[in-house]
């Protein structure tokens, strides 16, 4: 994609620049994926308690049936996303690295519709409490890949009012495309869902960040939103990770998220384009999230490609479509190269949180040891916290957890600009994440 | 439960795991290290052609001591061997334009154990000494060889030269004698300041040549491997400083540019004072560090015993990186505002 | 009452002990540290003024930097064979402190370094030989330090400018005293080999 | 006399610096600057003992030990009035100032056998100091005291991080540091001649 | 410390198990300070040795005499009172070394180690076992000295007890503060690697008083 012409705004200080790699599939139009012949959806996918499973083997269930109920308010309902029979309950491969209860269900190939969908053309003049009872019943979460219920963003304390909302279209994560194909391709829906956003919070001011290395996509939503005046297409500047919610209202609001403290604690809901587009699904039209845009990409696979895949798709599957892997493929990343996961097993499906499959050839992936830190600051510079991730590291390498934590080792939200830039090719992401798990262990 | 084989992908290939990021930017240390010590080339090369085969010789016994003290130790200490990642390379070619040209060879020889096995494995290898290496070695010989390492020979033309003759610096002559010897020696300033920045002068082999050493170091700052934070202020400040004090009529007589482009000035603040181990790596700490170098620079070559600073200036702000860095630690993003929340 | 009686009265027995065995040790280690301080100084006097055959007694005492200085006739059958003169110098990290003697023609024979703290290596070369030899048989005019080669003045020990500088200006002091004193029909003399 | 006092305080505390040149104080040294909150109590407390030692041993040594001669007893008369001033600063801390006896109160045990605090009587008797000149002294070797123990602490927090061989860890790895560290500080050498 | 542990073994224990200077980490000043010459280094010893005894010894004879209360202030003054004789007679019997090392001398009443023992072992002892403990601790001290002193005068002046040996300075950093405190550093380490080594040992206390 050309560099653009679009001038951006206010940006944080820190980031890194690593080379998108965007141009991959930025001009390819979506592509629908096939059906899966069984589709393998966890009962875990969103932060907070799993739903419990309320389907037993042999029981046929159409698309959009919700199989996982809610166990709790920061959870989120599980529907399928295919129609026919449940033919396992049982442990299978997540994206996390482990196995967790998941149904299988085996496509009848009719691809039917739950009954009882209520379309509601009028949808704007519902209440914000309907509204955000049909979001919570869509189990819609935040679909960037944080996976935070969408409905408890929604409901945010009395003492905290909200005043802007941001739909969140920068997508800095390398190779990644799918919010872009999105934002092109359903521009006037993600325009909706965030008018529908802003009725529920009751706030006036709605913002579309888009990092302005995609004119295309801010062409498409000024248009969009052209007869909506309330919401304004805001360009940001291209850095990793400016996708970060604390980044991005930096970037639009102006506004500081005080350190440990939630976009909420400024008057701030960011919410994804992916989830404004889901949100207007489920309230237009009463179609709960059973489907989602994931960019297949990387010198890995043949035939990059955007896909609408369904929840539950395996990652085999899709990079099947894509033309399979090449032969030097090596890693296989659920999400884009900087925070994704790298997984073990093509098994894993496709979850709602899921925006691209990133698959790395031998030559670009990284197995040098680390070395030690020669202290050239790098990281400090990148780190868009401001942290020192240098000495976390060595505290952490030293065991020091308590030292890391006064070194604000929690204020990390892991975006591995540290890492990316460090020299000395030392792990300060994996450190962080361990260090947080010991602490956690220790405070139990 | 058994996970039961319900969906299998043609064939699992092997793949890699790892905690992300997956995306490495093209830096490593080996790199850097290799490319800062090519950053030195041109003042080294200079040094040969002003001082000749002599000058060969301390490079040669600094590089090889220096990398036979890393593999030594490193093989004591029962470490992996990373003679590869350039480091004491670039402490043995830094000591060796830190001596001067007659030195004996016993002279690189001690510097550079010192240098490898005190200042640096001692202190745990790469990444943890707290003092620049090749500036420990450099003040362990001065220290212990003080008048070999204070007596210099003038530059000669010819490659194999023997016996040179000793002469002193263009700083000892200017502390010792004033400035009205130093243009006794050189006729005009003009031609002072040429010889200075070309490097046609007596002093360690890489004190002599600025052009050669602003070339590294104009390259260095290019690629990004050093900031302005610490030379420019550290540099600026001398200038300053030597202008208000330096002159031997009263204030803001000094001769700034003559200070600037004298000793090892140019040397340390581009190549010593920035180097990343033994230097605060918070950016506003690194302000301050160069410019309490630059001081304590000024304040050595004006007022103490030694006719020049820079070495002991960055020693001592060396000692003092970790504070700086402890007391001038960023603020989180969001840090301040939490505090104003929370009352 | 009985209880601080009781802390007390082995405490002042512990003092009045010790106090004695201080005093006693005083009482016998002062002559000792007295005579031994006499002894020594006298025996650099003695080298200074070997013809000397009177014992060599403080003519007065100068004083240079704030501190103050004694100077010496040493005699040989009553008349005047040297004059002896202390004397210090600010070197690089320490005063100098020196002996300088005089023959009776106000030429210098003897300098001698008593204490110094210069820089190990550097400084300290100012004690070699080579480097006090030149002030023998030098006149006042001639006290000066040059960088550089020179027969007729004090040659500085290269690297060492500041302890030599220190050595000279304490030499030149002190005889600039002797001369003052003792110097009056030499002094004409030494004026005009300036001329 | 002015500029001589003012010689003695930057001499004391930089160039004559009691930990780099006079290798005083070694024990406190090494032994509080693990962390960087007890050096800092440590430096206030031993400037302020510093100071106040020098004064008072100073009136006593001038008015009461040269009159009588008694020079000879300074060490028994000095390490005594230590003694005294520090039971007497624990107690009067104690209830005059909890707060303050709370925070510095567990250095003000460790003083009383401590060089350093002796040794400023001592050399102010030995070069027969003024007043100011002793207090000049006594300043001066406190403040180069603390930020001899500040720095360390700081370096050595830094230190505890690395990986320095096992037989040098600890004491002998701070005892090479401390080398280098007057290494540094020969720097200053010559700047003042006393 | 108990009275069942032989005297010899409290010998031993003084010069090697708990030598004051290497492995108790104790009265470290005048380690680095007078060791920059092996006469030094021995005279310091000596003047130590002396004190120690003697305070020992005094310790022990009056432990019960002395009442618990005041019992630190007078150990304090005893050993200020031995220090002041000792001091008198350097300085009278030893002019040139007493004006290098003077203050030295006089700061060994500040020494922990010599009121650590008396607080910790003569005041609970018998004269007999006291008295060699302080022999012990003494000369532990003393060796350590002269092994510095060994070390530094050799590299640094190229001589041994001011007898020149090189005919060159080595190093003549060594004899300078900075060698001082590279000399203990390294000397300490090397004898806690030959204690790992071959004694199974963990090295010396990490430092303190």
């Amino acid at each position: 994609m050309e560099a653009t012409t679009v001038k951006a705004k206010d940006t944080f200080s820190g980031g890194v620049h690593p080379a998108d790699n965007k141009q991959l599939t930025a001009h390819k139009p979506t592509v629908t994926a096939a059906i899966p012949k069984r589709a393998i959806i966890p009962l875990s996918q969103h932060i907070g308690a799993p739903t419990k499973s309320i389907v037993v083997i042999g029981q046929e269930v159409k698309k959009g049936e919700k199989i996982g109920e809610t166990a709790g308010f920061v959870s989120a309902p599980v529907h399928a996303s295919v129609s026919g029979k449940v033919v396992a309950l049982g442990n299978f491969p997540h994206i996390l690295g482990m196995d967790i209860p998941a149904v299988v269900i085996e496509s009848d190939g009719k691809d039917e519709w739950i009954g009882g969908l209520k379309e509601n053309p009028g949808y704007l003049t519902l209440s914000p409490d309907e509204l955000k009872k049909l979001v919570a019943d869509a189990g819609i979460v935040g679909m960037g890949g944080a996976t935070f219920p969408t409905h408890v963003k929604l409901s945010p304390p009395k003492e905290k009012p909200i005043d802007v909302v941001i739909l969140n279209g920068a997508e800095c994560e390398p190779y990644l495309t799918s919010d872009h194909r999105l934002m092109l391709e359903k521009s006037k829906e993600i325009v909706e869902g965030l008018k529908i956003l802003m009725r529920i919070l009751n706030v006036s001011k709605g913002y579309i960040g888009i990092e302005s290395n995609k004119p295309d996509a801010i062409e498409a939503m000024t248009k969009a939103a052209a007869g909506s005046p309330e919401v304004k297409v805001w360009p940001v500047k291209v850095k990793y990770p400016q996708g970060a919610e604390k980044m991005l209202i930096k970037a639009i609001a102006g506004r500081t998220v005080p350190a440990g403290g939630l976009p909420m604690d400024v008057g701030v809901v960011v919410q994804n384009v992916g989830t404004a587009e889901a949100i207007y699904n489920a309230v237009r039209y009463g179609r709960p999230l059973v489907e989602r845009y994931v960019t297949v990409t990387g010198r890995g696979v043949r035939e990059p490609k955007n896909f609408l895949a369904r929840i539950g798709t395996p990652f085999s599957q899709l990079i099947e479509e894509a033309g399979g892997l090449t032969d030097t493929a090596a890693k296989v990343i659920s999400g884009g190269p900087m925070m994704g996961m790298s997984q073990y097993t093509l098994d894993v499906p496709v979850i709602k949180g899921t925006s691209g499959i990133t698959v790395l050839p031998k030559n670009e992936v990284n197995t040098n040891s680390y070395g030690p830190c020669i202290r050239c600051g790098r990281c400090i510079d990148a780190c868009p916290m401001k942290l020192q991730p240098s000495y976390l590291g060595l505290y952490i390498e030293k065991g020091h957890y308590e030292d890391a934590k006064a070194y604000n080792l929690m204020d990390c939200f892991e975006c591995g600009s540290c890492t990316f830039v460090c020299p000395a090719n030392r792990p300060m992401v994996h450190w962080v994440k361990k260090a947080k798990k010991e602490l956690a262990k220790k405070k139990n | 439960m058994e996970a039961p084989a319900l969906v299998q992908a043609k064939e699992q290939p092997k793949l890699i795991v790892s905690i992300g990021p997956h995306m490495h930017d093209e830096e490593s240390t080996a790199k850097i290290m290799w490319t800062v010590s090519g950053a030195l080339i041109p003042a080294s090369l200079m040094s040969v052609y002003y001082f000749g085969m002599p000058a060969v010789m301390v490079i040669l016994v600094c590089l090889v001591t220096s990398l036979l003290a890393e593999a030594g130790m490193q093989w004591l200490l029962k470490k992996p061997i990373t003679l590869s990642d350039g480091s004491a390379f670039l402490t043995g070619l830094l000591l060796a334009l830190n001596l001067p040209a007659n030195a004996p060879l016993y002279i690189p020889f001690v510097g550079s154990v010192v240098a490898i096995m005190i200042a640096k494995h001692l202190f745990g290898g790469l990444g943890y000494n707290i003092f620049n290496p090749a500036l420990v070695g450099r003040a362990f010989v001065l220290v212990s060889f003080a008048k070999i390492m204070t007596t210099f020979v003038a530059p000669v033309t010819t490659f194999m030269a023997l016996d040179a003759k000793t002469t002193a610096t263009p700083l000892v002559i200017l502390k010792e004698e004033g400035i009205a010897r130093l243009l006794e020696i050189y006729h005009t300033k003009a031609a002072l300041y040429q010889d200075l920045f070309v490097g046609n002068r007596a002093g360690s082999l890489g004190e002599t040549s600025v052009a050669a050493l602003l070339l590294g170091a104009a390259f260095l700052l290019m690629k990004r491997y050093i900031t302005w934070h610490v030379p420019i202020p550290f540099i600026a400040t001398v200038g300053i400083l030597t202008w208000i004090f330096g002159g031997h009529d009263g204030l803001m007589t000094g001769d700034p540019l003559l200070h600037m482009m004298s000793g090892g000035l140019i040397l340390g603040a581009f190549f010593m004072a920035t180097d990343y181990v033994t230097g605060p790596s918070v950016r506003s700490a690194q302000i301050v560090f160069g410019i309490c170098a630059g001081a304590l620079t000024v304040l050595i070559r004006l007022k103490g015993g030694y006719p020049e600073g820079v070495m002991f200036a960055i020693l001592l702000m060396n000692c003092f990186a970790p504070l700086l860095d402890r007391a001038m630690r960023s603020r989180v993003f969001g840090k301040a505002e939490a505090k104003g929340v929370k009352k | 009452m009985k209880d601080i009686l009781k802390i007390t009265l082995p405490l002042v027995a512990i003092f009045v002990v010790a106090g004695i065995i201080m005093s006693v040790t005083y009482r016998y280690t002062y002559p000792v540290r007295y005579q031994a301080e006499k002894k020594e100084k006298e025996e650099a006097l003695k080298e200074m003024a070997p013809d000397a055959t009177d014992p060599i007694k403080v003519a007065g005492t100068w004083s240079a930097d704030n501190k103050s200085y004694e100077y010496y006739q040493a005699t040989a059958g009553g008349k005047p064979v040297e004059y002896i003169a202390e004397t210090a110098g600010k070197g690089y990290s320490s005063f100098i402190k020196m002996l300088v003697s005089l023959s009776p023609d106000m030429k210098i024979r003897e300098v001698k370094i008593l204490d110094m703290n210069e820089t190990p290596g550097l400084g300290d070369q100012v004690l070699e030989k080579s480097f006090l030899d030149q002030f023998k048989g030098k006149v006042l005019s001639q006290i000066v330090l040059i960088k550089g080669e020179t027969k007729e003045n004090i040659q500085a020990v290269s690297g060492a400018t500041y302890s030599s500088r220190g050595v000279t200006n304490g030499v030149k002091a002190a005889v600039q005293l002797l001369v003052d004193k003792y110097g009056a029909g030499i002094k004409t003399a030494a004026q005009e080999v300036a001329k | 006399m002015w500029q001589h006092v003012l010689t003695i305080f930057i001499a004391s505390a930089l160039i004559n610096n009691f930990v780099f040149s006079r290798y005083l104080g070694l024990c406190i040294f090494f032994g509080v600057t693990k962390r960087m909150e007890t050096a800092v109590g440590m430096s206030f407390t031993f400037t302020a003992v510093m100071l106040i030692q020098a004064v008072l041993n100073w009136i006593i040594y001038t008015y009461v030990m040269v009159p009588y001669h008694l020079g000879f007893l300074k060490i028994v008369i000095f390490i005594g009035t230590v003694a005294a001033f520090v039971q007497a600063a624990d107690t009067i801390m104690k209830k005059v100032a909890p707060a303050l006896y709370y925070k510095l109160g567990i250095y003000l045990a460790l003083i009383v056998t401590n060089c350093v605090i002796l040794a400023v009587p001592l050399l102010n008797a030995d070069e027969n100091y003024g007043l100011f000149e002793s207090m000049a002294l006594a300043l001066g070797s406190g403040l180069g005291f603390s930020l001899a123990l500040i720095i360390m602490a700081s370096i050595r927090e830094k230190l505890e991080l690395a990986d320095v061989p096992k037989s040098f860890q600890g004491l002998p790895i701070s005892f090479v540091l401390t080398g280098l560290i007057a290494l540094a500080f020969l720097g200053f050498s010559g700047m003042i001649t006393l | 410390m108990s009275n069942n542990v032989s005297l010899g073994t409290l010998f031993k224990n003084g010069i090697f198990g708990e030598n004051p200077v290497f492995r108790l980490a104790l009265s470290l000043c005048p380690a680095v300070a007078v060791t920059s010459g092996v006469k030094n280094g021995f005279l310091m010893g000596v003047a130590v040795l002396f004190v120690m005894t003697m305070t020992n010894v005094t310790v022990s004879l009056l432990r019960n005499f002395i009442n618990p209360k005041v019992r630190i202030p007078s150990y304090v003054f005893i050993t200020a009172t031995w220090v002041t004789v000792i001091d008198l007679v350097m300085s009278a019997y030893q002019r040139t070394v007493y004006k290098e090392m003077g203050l030295y001398i006089m700061l060994i009443v500040a020494f922990a180690i010599i009121l650590s023992r008396a607080e910790m072992f003569a005041s609970k002892n018998k004269l007999l076992p006291s008295f060699v403990d302080g022999v012990g601790m003494g000369l532990g001290f003393l060796l350590a000295l002269m092994l510095l002193g060994v070390f530094r005068e050799f590299l640094g002046k190229g001589s041994f007890w001011g007898v020149q040996i090189l005919p060159v300075k080595p190093l003549l950093i060594m004899i300078m503060p900075t060698g001082g405190f590279f000399a203990m550093g390294l000397m300490m380490g090397w004898l806690n690697w030959i204690d790992r080594k071959f004694f199974g040992g963990t090295g010396a206390s990490s430092g303190g008083h």
